[in-house]
Formats: C-alpha cells, sequence, structure tokens
C-alpha cells in the first residue's frame, strides 16, 4: 500500500466533513463537522510528512490542533451565548443578514 | 522659479471655499462678501494669466510641473493653451455674477438650529466647482484632468440636490423629491461616462507609459507610440463618451433639463456655462490631440449625432412648459452646434466651437440668471404663469429679450459669430449637414420668441401685476454680461487672436487642412 | 469723405443707445434727439451725395475699413462700408423718408406714454437698414439684415399688451428667419466657391464657378429676399404685420426694410445675370407675388392690410423687374424709390385717418372723410393717382418701364410677364380706387362704438400733415425727374449695368394699353363702389373675395401644417424625450434594479447558504487550476 | 526496508488501513447523519480514535497521543458539555427548510471531492520517503527541536492565540448582571401582587408521569403550562399527555362498560335507524 492512500481517506473525511457542514443546522453538529474537516486536513499534513521525511508537516498539524482547540472554545462560548440569547442553537435562526 | 499662476487660479477660490465654508453660522452676509471677494481675486489672477498669455508663442504656456505619483507617471503637470486660457478666463469671469446672482438663493427659511450653514456651504461649493473647472482647463496630465473632471461631480451634486429651485409647482415635498432625483440622475450619468472613462485612461497609460499630454502627442506625432486602430479607436470611444455625457450630446442628454430645471438659476449658470464646457473643451483638446486618426474615423457619427443634438433639442424647447427646462434643451442644441464645430475640423469651425464655448457660457447666463430673477419674483417656473411682465418690468423684460436675441444668434450680438463660423465650417466639408444645421437658426427663433411672447407680452397676468423691476444688485450682474456679448459681438477679435493659434495646433495635430475654396476670388 | 460713412450709421445708432439705455430722464427730450439725428443722418447722405455727384461715373464708389470683424484663419470678415450709386440711392431714401416718418411719429404717437422708446426703436431700425446697404460684404449686410428685422420685430410688437401685436411681430420675426436661413446658406455656399463674401471679389468671379452652385447661390438669395420682402410664399407676414404702429407700416413694412429683397436681388446682380435659371425662378416669384398681393388687396376692408396688399404686389413688380436683368435692375429701383415715396405717403394717410377716426381701421365704417380732413385727402389722393400709375405721376413712370421691360424679355414668357404686370395694373388701379372711394367719397358710415363714443373726425396736427405734403410732392414729382433725360438710369447704370429692353410692341403701344387697364380698373371699382352705397357689414362675396379676404388662405396653410404640424410634432418629441430616451436610461437602471432583486434572493441570510456558495467556488476554482495545469 | 525511498508500506499497515479507514469513513457519516447530536459526537470520536491509530502508524507519535488526549479527550468532552448545555432542539431535525440547500450540498460535496480526490491521482506520488531519518533522535525531541528554533515565532504566537482565545470564551459566556438582584422582601411582595401566591402546581400526571417534562393537567384535561419549567417550556420540550390520559380514561370506560355486559342503548338504536 502506498502511503498516498491517507491523502485519499483525508480527502474523502474531509468532503464529508464540509458536506455535514452544509446539511445539519444544529450549530454544535456543524462544529463537529468544522473538526473533523480540521482532522482530515491533519491526517494530509502528517501523510505529507511522512512522505517527505521531514517533520514540519507534522509541525504544521500541532499547530492545526491548538489552533482547532481555540477556535472550539470560542465557538462554543458563541453558540453557548447565541443559545441564551435566541434559545436556539440553529444557525438558521440567525439569518439576520438578510435585508 | 516663477511664480505659479496657474495654480493660483485654481488655489484662490479653493482657499476661498475652506474660508467661506469656516464662516460661524450667525456671519451669513460676511460669507458671500469673502466668498465674491476670492471669486474677484480669481478674477484678477485669471486676468494677468489671459494678459501673460502670448497668442504667438508656445503651445502650451505658463508651464509647472512637479512630480506627483512617480510610480505611475502621474505628475502634476499644468499648461494652457490660447482655448484653454480663454475658457479659464470665462469661469473666473462667471463666478462672480453667479455669486452675486445667488445672493439670497441659500439664505435659510427659518433658522433651524445654530448650526446650520446653508448659506456657507453654497458660496464654499460655488467656489470649489470654480477651482476644479479652472484646474481642469489647465491640466495636461490626463490623470490629474481624470481627477478633476471626476471631482466636481461631488460639489455639483450637492449644489443640485441640496439648493434646488424654491419655485416648485408640486410644493416643497415635491420639490426635494425632483431636486433628489435630478442630482441623483447628474451624478449616475456623469459617473457612467467617468467610469469607461477611467477604463480608456488606464489603457492609454498602459499603451503609452505615461500621462503627460505633451510627451503623449509627441511620441504619436513621431511615431514612436504606435497604436493599433483598433485600439485607438476603443480609447478614443471612452474619453469620448465620457465629453459626450458631460458636454451633453444626444442621446446621453437627458440628465441635463433636470439638473437645470431643478437647481437656482446661478447653479443651471454654474452647470451649462461652466461644468459642461469641461466636457467640450476636453474633447478637443484629449480626443483630437491623442487620437487623431480615431477622431477622424468617427466624425460622420459624431457630426450626425451633433446635428440630432441641435434640431431635437431645438424642437424640445418650443415643446417645453418649464422657462428653465426650456432653456436647458436650448443649451442642448448650442452643445450640438459646438460639438459640430469641434469635429468639423476647419479652422473655421474649430475656432467658431471654441467661440461659441465662450459665447454660449456669456449668453445663457445673461439670459438663464434674468430667468432666474423673473423666477424668484413670482415663484413659478412654469411659463403659463407668466405673461404682460414687459408692462410691470421693462428693464427685466428688455435684459431678458437681449439674453433672448443672443440665444438665437442674433448679428450683432456674440454668439452669432461662433455660431456663423461653426456653419461655415461645417458647410465647407460637409455642405448637406452644415444645411440641415441652419434649421436650427429658425428653431432657436421660436424657442426664444415664444417664451419672450407668453411671459412679457400680452395682458398683464395678475399674479404679476406687483412684480419689481431689476434691483442694483440685479443689474450689476446683468449688465456687464450684456454689454460683454455686445462688445464680442461686433469686435471679437481679441478673443480670435488667442484662439486661433491654438486651433491652427489642433489643425495639425489631426492634420486636416481647410479644403481650398472652388474658384480663387479675385482680391 | 469716406469717413462720413460710419457717421451715416452712428448717428442714429448713437440715439438708439442713448434712448433705450437712457431712462426716464429722457422721456421729454427723447423724441426731438431722435428725431434730430435722424435728420443729422440725411444731412450726411445728403453731403456724400453732393460729393458723389461732383465725381465722374466709376469713380463714385467710396469705400471706409473700419476694423477686422471676425479674423479667423481662412475666414476674413471685416466691418468696411462701399457706398455707391446704388447704396447712395438707398441712404437717401431710407435717412429721407425715416426723418419724415420721425417727425410724423412726433405727433402720431404723442400721447404713448413709451414714445421713447419707440423713437429709439425708429433709430435702431435706421441704424440696422443703413448697415444692410452699406455694407461690403454679405457677412455684414446680413448683419443689417437681421438687425432690421429685429427692428421690425420690436416695432410691429411696439403695442405688445395686445396679444395680436406680439403674435404678428413673432411671426414676422419668424418668417423672416426662414429666409435668413437662405442667406446664410448663400454666404456659406459663396465661402466655400470663392473662399470670400465680399461683393467685389465675388461679384467679379461668378463666371468662373459652376453653374450649378451659382443658381444655388442665386435661389438661397430668392429665398432670402422672399422673406424680407413679403414674396410668395413667404409673404404671410406682412400683413399682420400691420399691427404695428402706422409710422411703422410706412417707413418698414412699405418704403425701406421690404424692399430690402429688391436691393439683395439688384446687388447682386451679376449672380443672376450668370444663372437664367434663377432669374426665371425670381420673374415667377415677382410675377406671382404681384397678383397675390393686388388680390388679397381688392378684399380686405382694413385700410391697412389693403395697403400692405399694395405693398406686396408692388414689390412684386420690383422683384420681377430685378429678375429680367439688366434691363430691369434700373426700373426696379427707380419704382423702389417712388414707390418709398408714394406708399409712405399712403400709409401716412392712412394713420392720419385713423388718427382721426379713433384708431377705426374698417373702412366700411370711413366714408365721406373728404370734408373733414381736407389735407390728409389731397395728399392720399396724389399718392392714389401716383400708385395706379397716373400719367405724369411717379408711379405711372417706373411702373411704365416695368410693363416695357417685361414685354422686352422676349419669346412667350416676355407676352406673359407682359400681360401679368398689365393685369396687375388694372388690378391696383381697382383696389386703389376702392379704398379712395370707400374712405373719403360717399355718405359717412361711422357710428358710435360700444361705449358710445362717436368719432369726431379731425384733420391731423402739422407735424403729421408736413411729411404727408413731402412725400406728396416726391409721389408727384419723383418719377418725372428720375425719367427727365434718363438721369436715373445713368445714375445707377456704373453699378447694376443697364440695357434697352427692345418690347415686341412699340413703348408707345404699351403705354396706351396701361393706361387703358388703368382706366378700366378704376371703371369697375367706381362701377361698385362709386355709384352704390357701400354696406356697412361686409357682404359674404363670392368664393375668391373670402379666400382672398383670409390671405387666399396661406395661413391656414401654415396653421394647419406648419403650426399644427409642428405642435404634434414638438409635443411628440418631448413625450419620446421622456419615454423612449429617457426610457431607454431608466430601463437600464430598472433592469439592472430587478437583477439585483433576483439576484438579492440568494442573499437569504442563512449561513449555510453562503457556505454553499464558498464551497461550490472552492471547487470551481480547484477545477480551473487542474484545467489550467492540465492545458 | 529502505529508508529512504519506499513505495509501499508494510501488508500489516495496509490491512489496518483498509479496516479502519473504512470505519472511519462511516464513522464520518454517521456524525452528519445522526439525529441527535450526542450521537454525532461519539461518532466523531470514534473516528478521531481511528484519526490517532493513523498518526501513530505514520510516525507522529507525538500528534498520535495529542489526538487522543486533547483533542478526543478534552475537546470531545467540551462539545459533550455544550450538548447537555444546549439541550435538545427543533434544530436536531434532518429535513431540510432552505429550498435546494441539499442537493447544492451534495452536488458541491460530490464535485469537490472528485476533484480533490483527482488532483490526488493527478500527482504522481509512487515513492515516499518515511520518517526513519527524521525521527531517529526520537519523533518528540524532533518536533521539539523543530518548534522552538524554526517555529519559534508562530509558536509564541499560537500561545497567545490560546491566551485570547481562553478569555474570549469567558468574555463571551460571562454575563453581567445588568439589574440589582431583588431582594427576598421584594420577591415576596412581587409574588402577593401575582395572581399565584401559592407555589406553583407541580408537574406530573396521575403519578405514572411525574417527569419535570409532563405538564400537569388541570380538571378538564387540559396541560397547565405553569406546572413545567420554563426552560423546557422554551425548548418546546413539554410532552403533552392529556390526549393520552383521556384516551386512557376513554379505554378505561369502554373495558368497564364491555365487562359489566352494559350496552349503550341510544348508539345501537343510531346504528340501526342507520
Amino acid at each position: 500500500m502506498n502511503p498516498v492512500n491517507y491523502l485519499y481517506l483525508a480527502a474523502l473525511l474531509f468532503t464529508i466533513g464540509a458536506a455535514g457542514v452544509l446539511i445539519r443546522r444544529n450549530a454544535i453538529v456543524v462544529f463537529m463537522c468544522v473538526e473533523l474537516m480540521l482532522n482530515a486536513c491533519n491526517l494530509a499534513f502528517v501523510a505529507f510528512s511522512r512522505m517527505h521525511g521531514n517533520l514540519d508537516g507534522q509541525i504544521i498539524a500541532f499547530f492545526t490542533m491548538v489552533v482547532a482547540a481555540a477556535e472550539v472554545v470560542v465557538g462554543l462560548a458563541i453558540i453557548v451565548s447565541l443559545f441564551r440569547s435566541r434559545h436556539s442553537a440553529s444557525v438558521d435562526d440567525a439569518s439576520l443578514m438578510k435585508l | 522659479m516663477s511664480f505659479p499662476l496657474l495654480t493660483a487660479t485654481a488655489a484662490v477660490p479653493a482657499i476661498g471655499a475652506i474660508v467661506t465654508a469656516a464662516v460661524p453660522a450667525a456671519r451669513r452676509t460676511g460669507a458671500k462678501w469673502i466668498a465674491l471677494a476670492f471669486s474677484l481675486a480669481t478674477l484678477v489672477l485669471a486676468a494677468i494669466a489671459l494678459v501673460r498669455f502670448e497668442p504667438g508663442g508656445d503651445r502650451y504656456q505658463l508651464t509647472e510641473s512637479h512630480a506627483w505619483i512617480s510610480d505611475f507617471g502621474v505628475r502634476y503637470e499644468l499648461g494652457v493653451d490660447g482655448i484653454g486660457v480663454a475658457l479659464m478666463a470665462l469661469t473666473a469671469l462667471l463666478i462672480p455674477f453667479i455669486i452675486l446672482a445667488g445672493w439670497h438663493d441659500a439664505d435659510p427659511l427659518e433658522t433651524k438650529s445654530s448650526r446650520w450653514r446653508p448659506t456657507q456651504g453654497f458660496f464654499a461649493l460655488i467656489l470649489m466647482v470654480e477651482a476644479m473647472v479652472i484646474l481642469s482647463f489647465e491640466a495636461t496630465d490626463v490623470f490629474l484632468f481624470y481627477i478633476l473632471f471626476e471631482a466636481m461631480l461631488i460639489p455639483v451634486y450637492f449644489l443640485i440636490g441640496g439648493f434646488g429651485d424654491r419655485a416648485h409647482a408640486g410644493g416643497d415635498e415635491a420639490g426635494a423629491t425632483q431636486r433628489s432625483y435630478a442630482a441623483v440622475k447628474f451624478l449616475l450619468y456623469n459617473l457612467a461616462g467617468g467610469l469607461i472613462m477611467l477604463a480608456a485612461v488606464i489603457g492609454l497609460f498602459v499603451q503609452a507609459g505615461t500621462f503627460s499630454l505633451a510627451e503623449i502627442a509627441e511620441a504619436r506625432a513621431n511615431g514612436t507610440l504606435d497604436m493599433s486602430t483598433g485600439m485607438e479607436r476603443w480609447l478614443f470611444l471612452g474619453f469620448f463618451f465620457a465629453f459626450a455625457v458631460k458636454a451633453p450630446l444626444w442621446p446621453v442628454h437627458t440628465w441635463l433639463p433636470n439638473a437645470m430645471g431643478e437647481a437656482t438659476a446661478p447653479v443651471a449658470v454654474l452647470i451649462t456655462a461652466v461644468v459642461d464646457k469641461v466636457g467640450t473643451f476636453a474633447m478637443l483638446r484629449f480626443c483630437l490631440q491623442l487620437f487623431p486618426e480615431a477622431s477622424k474615423w468617427a466624425t460622420p457619427v459624431v457630426l450626425v449625432l451633433a446635428l440630432i443634438s441641435i434640431v431635437y433639442g431645438a424642437l424640445l424647447a418650443v415643446g417645453q412648459r418649464d422657462i428653465k427646462r426650456l432653456i436647458a434643451y436650448a443649451s442642448i442644441s448650442h452643445f450640438g452646434f459646438i460639438i459640430m464645430g469641434i469635429f468639423a475640423m476647419t479652422s473655421q469651425g474649430q475656432s467658431g466651437a471654441t467661440l461659441y464655448m465662450i459665447n454660449h457660457g456669456i449668453s445663457t447666463a445673461a439670459l438663464l440668471l434674468v430667468a432666474g430673477f423673473l423666477i424668484s419674483r413670482r415663484g413659478s417656473r412654469l411659463i403659463s404663469d407668466y405673461g404682460g411682465v414687459q408692462k410691470v418690468a421693462p428693464v427685466l423684460a428688455g435684459t431678458f429679450l437681449i439674453g433672448g436675441l443672443a440665444t438665437l444668434s442674433l448679428p450683432g450680438l456674440a454668439p452669432f459669430v461662433s455660431e456663423f463660423l461653426v456653419l461655415v465650417g461645417t458647410f465647407s466639408v460637409y455642405p448637406v449637414i452644415g444645411i440641415i444645421a441652419t434649421v436650427g437658426i429658425v428653431l432657436a427663433a421660436l424657442y426664444v420668441l415664444v417664451l419672450y411672447q407668453r411671459t412679457m407680452t400680452g395682458p398683464v397676468n395678475e399674479s404679476v401685476r406687483s412684480m419689481p423691476d431689476l434691483k442694483l444688485r440685479e443689474l450689476a450682474v446683468v449688465t456687464p454680461l450684456i454689454a460683454l456679448l455686445l462688445f464680442l459681438g461686433v469686435y471679437p477679435k481679441p478673443l480670435t487672436d488667442i484662439v486661433n493659434p491654438a486651433v491652427e495646433h489642433t489643425m495639425s495635430d489631426v492634420q486636416k487642412t481647410d479644403p481650398k475654396p472652388e474658384v480663387e476670388a479675385a482680391p | 469723405m469716406e469717413n462720413l460713412i460710419a457717421l451715416l450709421i452712428a448717428a442714429p445708432l448713437l440715439g438708439a443707445g442713448l434712448l433705450l439705455c437712457g431712462g426716464r430722464r429722457l422721456d421729454r427730450v427723447g423724441h426731438l434727439l431722435g428725431t434730430v439725428l435722424a435728420a443729422a443722418s440725411f444731412v450726411i447722405g445728403v453731403v456724400l451725395f453732393a460729393d458723389m455727384l461732383g465725381k465722374g461715373g466709376e469713380e463714385r464708389a467710396l469705400h471706409q475699413h473700419l476694423f477686422s470683424w471676425v479674423p479667423v484663419e481662412g475666414f476674413q470678415a471685416d466691418i468696411a462700408f462701399q457706398l455707391d450709386q446704388l447704396s447712395m440711392t438707398f441712404v437717401l431714401l431710407i435717412t429721407g423718408v425715416g426723418t419724415l416718418i420721425h417727425i410724423y411719429s412726433i405727433g402720431y404717437m404723442e400721447h404713448d406714454e413709451r414714445r421713447r422708446r419707440f423713437f429709439g426703436y425708429l433709430n435702431l431700425f435706421l441704424a440696422a437698414m443703413l448697415l444692410l446697404v452699406l455694407a461690403d460684404n454679405y457677412l455684414l449686410l446680413y448683419f443689417g439684415w437681421e438687425g432690421v428685422g429685429l427692428a421690425s420685430y420690436l416695432l410691429i410688437g411696439f403695442w405688445q399688451h395686445k396679444p395680436s401685436a406680439a403674435t404678428a411681430a413673432k411671426k414676422a420675426f419668424l418668417v423672416n428667419r426662414v429666409g435668413d436661413m437662405g442667406l446664410s446658406i448663400a454666404i456659406m455656399l459663396m465661402f466655400t466657391t470663392f473662399g470670400t463674401f465680399a461683393f467685389g471679389p465675388v461679384l467679379e468671379s461668378t463666371g468662373e464657378a459652376s453653374d450649378g452652385t451659382i443658381t444655388g447661390i442665386g435661389l438661397m438669395l430668392l429665398l432670402a429676399a422672399c422673406g424680407k420682402s413679403a414674396q410668395v410664399p413667404l409673404q404671410s407676414w406682412l400683413g399682420d404685420a400691420m399691427e404695428g404702429p402706422t409710422p411703422v407700416s410706412a417707413l418698414i413694412h412699405a418704403a425701406t426694410m421690404v424692399t430690402a429683397g429688391v436691393y439683395l436681388i439688384t446687388r447682386s446682380g451679376a449672380i443672376f445675370n450668370a444663372s437664367p435659371d434663377a432669374q426665371l425662378v425670381v420673374v415667377v416669384v415677382g410675377a406671382v407675388t404681384l397678383l397675390f398681393g393686388a388680390i388679397v388687396g381688392c378684399a380686405k376692408d382694413d385700410i391697412k392690410k389693403a395697403l400692405a396688399g399694395s405693398t406686396m404686389s408692388q414689390i412684386g413688380y420690383m422683384i420681377l423687374a430685378a429678375g429680367l436683368g439688366p434691363i430691369g435692375y434700373v426700373f426696379a429701383i427707380m419704382h423702389l424709390v417712388t414707390h418709398g415715396f408714394f406708399k409712405a405717403g399712403l400709409f401716412l394717410g392712412a394713420g392720419s385717418v385713423m388718427h382721426g377716426m379713433n384708431d377705426e381701421v374698417d373702412m366700411r365704417k370711413y366714408g365721406g372723410l373728404r370734408k373733414y380732413m381736407p389735407v390728409t385727402f389731397v395728399t392720399f389722393g396724389l399718392g392714389y393717382l401716383a400708385i395706379i400709375g397716373f400719367p405724369g405721376l411717379s408711379g405711372f413712370w417706373s411702373k411704365d418701364k416695368i410693363i416695357e421691360a417685361a414685354f422686352a424679355k422676349g419669346g412667350t414668357e416676355g407676352w406673359i410677364l407682359g400681360a401679368v404686370t398689365l393685369l396687375g395694373a388694372a388690378l391696383t388701379a381697382y383696389y386703389m380706387t376702392r379704398v379712395m372711394l370707400m374712405t373719403f367719397f360717399g355718405e359717412k358710415r361711422w357710428q358710435p362704438d360700444a361705449e358710445g363714443n362717436e368719432p369726431h373726425p379731425h384733420e391731423s396736427p402739422k407735424s403729421m400733415t408736413i411729411p404727408m405734403i413731402v412725400l406728396a410732392f416726391g409721389s408727384v414729382f419723383a418719377g418725372g425727374l428720375f425719367s427727365l433725360n434718363e438721369s436715373f438710369v445713368k445714375w445707377l447704370e456704373p453699378v447694376t449695368a443697364f440695357e434697352h429692353g427692345h418690347p415686341p410692341i412699340s413703348a408707345g403701344a404699351v403705354t396706351a394699353s396701361t393706361v387703358v387697364v388703368l382706366l378700366i380698373g378704376v371703371g369697375a371699382a367706381y362701377l361698385q363702389y362709386g355709384r352704390k352705397p357701400v354696406p356697412v357689414i361686409a357682404p359674404r362675396g363670392s368664393l375668391l373675395t373670402r379666400a382672398a379676404r383670409r390671405d387666399l388662405l396661406q395661413d391656414d396653410f401654415n396653421h394647419v401644417v406648419l403650426v399644427r404640424g409642428g405642435e404634434h410634432l414638438t409635443r411628440s418629441l418631448v413625450y419620446v424625450d421622456h419615454t423612449l430616451v429617457d426610457g431607454v436610461v431608466n430601463g437600464t437602471a430598472a433592469s439592472f434594479g430587478g437583477l439585483s432583486g433576483r439576484l438579492r434572493k440568494l442573499q437569504n441570510g442563512y449561513a449555510r447558504s453562503y457556505a454553499v456558495s464558498m464551497f461550490g467556488g472552492t471547487a470551481v476554482l480547484i477545477a480551473a487550476t487542474l484545467l489550467m495545469r492540465a492545458v | 526496508m529502505n529508508t529512504l525511498a519506499a513505495s509501499l508500506t508494510s501488508t500489516g499497515e495496509a490491512v489496518q488501513f483498509w479496516i479502519l479507514g473504512t470505519v472511519a469513513v462511516i464513522g464520518a457519516l454517521c456524525t452528519i447523519l445522526m439525529r441527535r447530536a450526542v450521537h454525532s459526537a461519539l461518532c466523531l470520536a470514534g473516528t478521531m480514535i481511528i484519526l490517532a491509530v493513523f498518526y501513530l502508524a505514520n510516525g507522529a507519535y507525538f500528534l498520535g497521543i495529542v489526538q487522543i488526549v486533547v483533542y478526543t479527550g478534552a475537546i470531545m468532552m467540551l462539545f459533550l458539555f455544550v450538548v447537555m448545555l444546549v439541550g435538545v432542539t427543533a434544530a436536531d431535525s434532518l429535513t431540510e427548510t432552505i429550498k435546494g440547500q441539499r442537493w447544492w450540498a451534495a452536488a458541491c460535496g460530490l464535485g469537490f471531492g472528485v476533484l480533490l480526490i483527482a488532483g490526488i491521482g493527478n500527482a504522481s506520488l509512487t515513492t515516499f520517503t518515511g520518517l526513519g531519518v527524521a525521527n531517529a533522535g526520537g519523533n518528540v525531541e524532533g518536533l521539539a527541536a523543530l518548534v522552538f528554533t524554526k517555529y519559534v515565532f508562530a509558536f509564541e504566537i499560537t500561545g497567545a492565540l490560546l491566551i485570547t482565545a481562553s478569555v474570549g470564551a469567558m468574555v463571551l459566556t460571562h454575563r453581567e448582571r445588568t439589574e440589582r438582584a431583588l431582594t427576598q422582601r421584594e420577591l415576596s411582595e412581587q409574588r402577593i401582587r401575582s395572581k399565584h401566591v401559592p407555589p406553583l402546581p407541580a408537574p406530573g400526571v396521575y403519578a405514572r408521569h411525574n417527569a419535570v417534562d409532563i405538564a400537569g393537567l388541570l380538571p378538564d384535561g387540559t396541560a397547565s403550562e405553569l406546572t413545567v419549567s420554563k426552560t423546557l417550556k422554551d425548548r418546546g420540550q413539554i410532552r403533552d399527555v392529556s390526549g393520552e390520559a383521556m384516551a386512557d380514561l376513554k379505554a378505561l370506560e369502554q373495558r368497564s362498560s364491555e365487562r359489566l355486559g352494559r350496552v349503550d342503548r341510544r348508539d345501537r338504536e343510531d346504528g340501526v335507524t342507520k
């Protein structure tokens, strides 16, 4: 097996995650899908790292994780405060951008 | 380094605008005097420039050149040829009259609040327009010109939208709606033109690598800058469209009647006599000089459009019921003559067109300002609301008639000379167009006389019975203009002396010579 | 001497400037100032005339160059004057008759509060008319040409509070503008053909230009002449122009301005000589107008309009004569001068009558006035005899020569023209006798008007009668003086050239037939208006009479075709401008608005929708990148 | 095994990849298709653990551990907490409300996936280097060397980011009291003024349903909203059993009448006349 298969898997997971973002209305699930996409990217980075034989890919994946952690913290905080004010966690309810 | 005279002519009104705008709310009258003083100072500077200008000298004189945006080769380059200096002098001449005529136009109706300062704004905006227009007549850098060409829309927009004619048939509410409609229409039309011009300006820069008019023209002349025919035509069209909107030429003319109808008479004069001249001036300076071949290629179409403007504008003027809209359509007809003269590409046509720009400025100012005085007395723009004014206000009627006669190009008044030159110049190369354009002089008589008959003659309309005649301030506005019309009608030589060399330059730019007469007449 | 030429114009111009700008201060002396300046101009004219008489025929022309008017590359228009015998004739006529009419107006306009302005306008007219005849190039002539048009406009509409006067003034100006269009096209044609439009060079090189061009110039000049001289088809304004004060009708619309067309054609003789086609059209126009004016004159009950019809008809004679070429130019001008005397006299007489009759113009309400205003009667009568061509009086000499010249045209044309001129003479005799009989003979027919003011006919003051007497002298003797030893022919020959016409019948026979038709015309009128009382209410009349009362339906035609058509055209254009031209622009704006409205629906505010488009966009980008790499 | 360039991994790894990869994809699909957020979270956690295994297989030992400890352990727990806080909502429904959203999403997702995979397939990645050399001094040491030298700046910034994020989260979720807290006295006054002087009625009906989300029934059998907590009401999580109770009652009556052998006469007569 060639490690390139990891890339295919990453692509697949990324796509699934993206589709999830588009389909789901529950903000928490949407967030999970975003995490899935990030993880897919991480997998690709790790695979790249192996392919190129250096650790820079892993470093990027590491930073991605940290940033993802920060993002989750803030994002979930937003969801919570949103829920407090609107009593809903549906992303469709936050449609004030419409004129 | 010599004194930057040209910069000064634009800087003085610009400073004036700032000073006027800064006058405290209560010192309204002071602001007016300040504005007038600055406009007169500009006039003095323009007169000095006119005197310093040597008709037989270099093409561009009093030049100034400073680096501005060096990355794009944009320079602050000024210089005037005969046409530019004459139009600059016209602008400087008309603004004091516009300010005087609009003395009370921006007085607040009631004291809204202590920060409400419409008067200061009105006069500051007028001075700002003056500064930009004067600088645009002097700019010899395409980019600098473009910036001014666009920037002058903003003060004019506020002048139309913010200080409209109080004499509105539908009351204040409808007046405000119409005003903002007119202002937006003005802005959109001209912005659309400007946008297309911007594309052409960029295209020109890509082709030439510089914005300097002189450099481009020189490169064009000695063949180092070789544009493909198609490219030249596209660039020409880009420039021409913007100028045609500003001029305005049929069929992009409809903003003018709205703008002139809704603006106060002095602002309408500012638009038609000063700002619009930038469009026709730019046709001469940029279209013909930068794209001579394309100009020649477009001549037939442009001439036909100009012809349509002449006849169409005149016919529509006949059909108007609103005094100021009538004059606006008359102006469209006159702009048709100017454009026709420019594109006939004969010495007579171009000299005529240049003189026409100046004469039209003066004559329209005279007619429109008197019309403004009339309208402000009765509070209505509708022709049918008047009648028999001649009986109650003979001086007003008389000056109105003289303005009207100038508009219909009566010999002895300045516009005749220019109109006839344009006609002769066109006729000598395009006889049919020349003959059809002559119909315009009959139609001009029709709309002017119908206007005069319906407003000034006949039984005295009840509503004008107690109308006062012209006051001293108003006479001070009208009399010099009429005197100038008479003087330039009989002795236009001072003007032609300045204009002729510039026209010769333009003729050599487009490599055209006047057609030889069929018979060499005995001397 | 030549420096005096500018003074000729300057004097009345100064008057106009002073009187029009001077304000109320000049109200009391304005009329005198105007008259004095007009007289000064006349005196200068006489001085120049005397000087001119002292020189030989060919050297009499004077030139004065003031300054270059429009100096533009290849286009030289100068303010320069040329005073030759032809111009001199006009100068004397204009200033002479003009001064007389100034004097007359002092009395006529005495009660008008705007008399000062009236004199200002009259002076303006004199200046413009002198400029017209003194110009040495066509463009300057055009200046004067439009100047007299303006003065005419101002004077016709002098009583502006009357809507009819204002309308008539406007109409006169507009119709004239149509003619002016012809003049300006002619000048443009001259410029492109000869490179100049000064009289000298143009007229000397007419032979070198192509026939078509010359004919074109000729026809355009004729169009101009038609406008100014009220010739068919541009004659309709003259009748309405009678709305102006009567002195104006006498000076401008009888003696001087309306004859400018004849001046133009005579001055441009070389052009017409070079183009027989143009000449033929001139002759036809003259002949048609001659009859047209006469017929209209026969039917009008308004004394001034009857005289206006007569003016039209007499100018038709002149135009016809001018169209005959060198055999006619001199007689055209001669008739012009004699006509200037007697027609001015007739108009002043009519004005005097109106003055005594509370401004009543309907001849059916006159009658038997000879007892009340004897001086007017005598002077009007002399003018009457002159115009109908009573042997020995002015009109006889000039008209008879024109009839002779018409016959001398030769061929069928000659016979036709001769017949037309003879018929015209008969008609002239008829309508003038009718005017005479209806006004001064028969029973009095006036009645109190609605307010009960009965007119009290009375003789006019001295200031009015003296000019009438002077003009009556002119009407009687001028023609004879001119014909004495062919002095007028010799005077004008160096300018207009002259050939003796050779009519197919002897001159005596022509004269005899003229007298015969004259008697027939007078007799017919006498039978109709002298033998039986004139009805106060006009009878319905025949179809021709009714048509003639309405100016042979010309106005109706104009109204239907031009006015109504024009109204419809402008109205529809206003509509088009509003809906179509503006509509296209507004439509574009609206379509953008509609498109945006549609596109706005895509912006539904749902973050997920936006995410789809982002995602789709990314997909497209990747596809594009891959495609680019593949290519 | 050539450490520098190889084209194939070990068979064991291949087997592991195919089995666990399939599970990971199924987990991902379940994440987006499960109706309840809790289930989604659990499926995601499973996928992440598999990914951790893959990291380990790819020589990223540190990341593998971090993935399990930090990601699956900490972050996913955070998710579960929030899920509990927010509860089950209408947003959990899988029916689509935006027209065409699902189709567009499917089309875009499919296109995107195909393109990505095509892109990867396009790249010629037949050989790989392997991490033998890079990991020679230990994976964590290797990473540490990079993080503290080459990526130190990014590292510092990330630290700042984390601090900012935690402060941000606190700011976002912390609610400042905007009004004074009511005193005991004020509360009792409020209560006396309101119509409900006694305590609010208790939820639950007939002891069969004593859960807090079931409204107590009023004498006429309708549900009383006063009996349930306001939060549940806002969430729309009240279970209305009033109909059930009535049906039960009816069934009970039916049964008892059958047992008693009583037949409603009027019903029968009605049936006959029909």
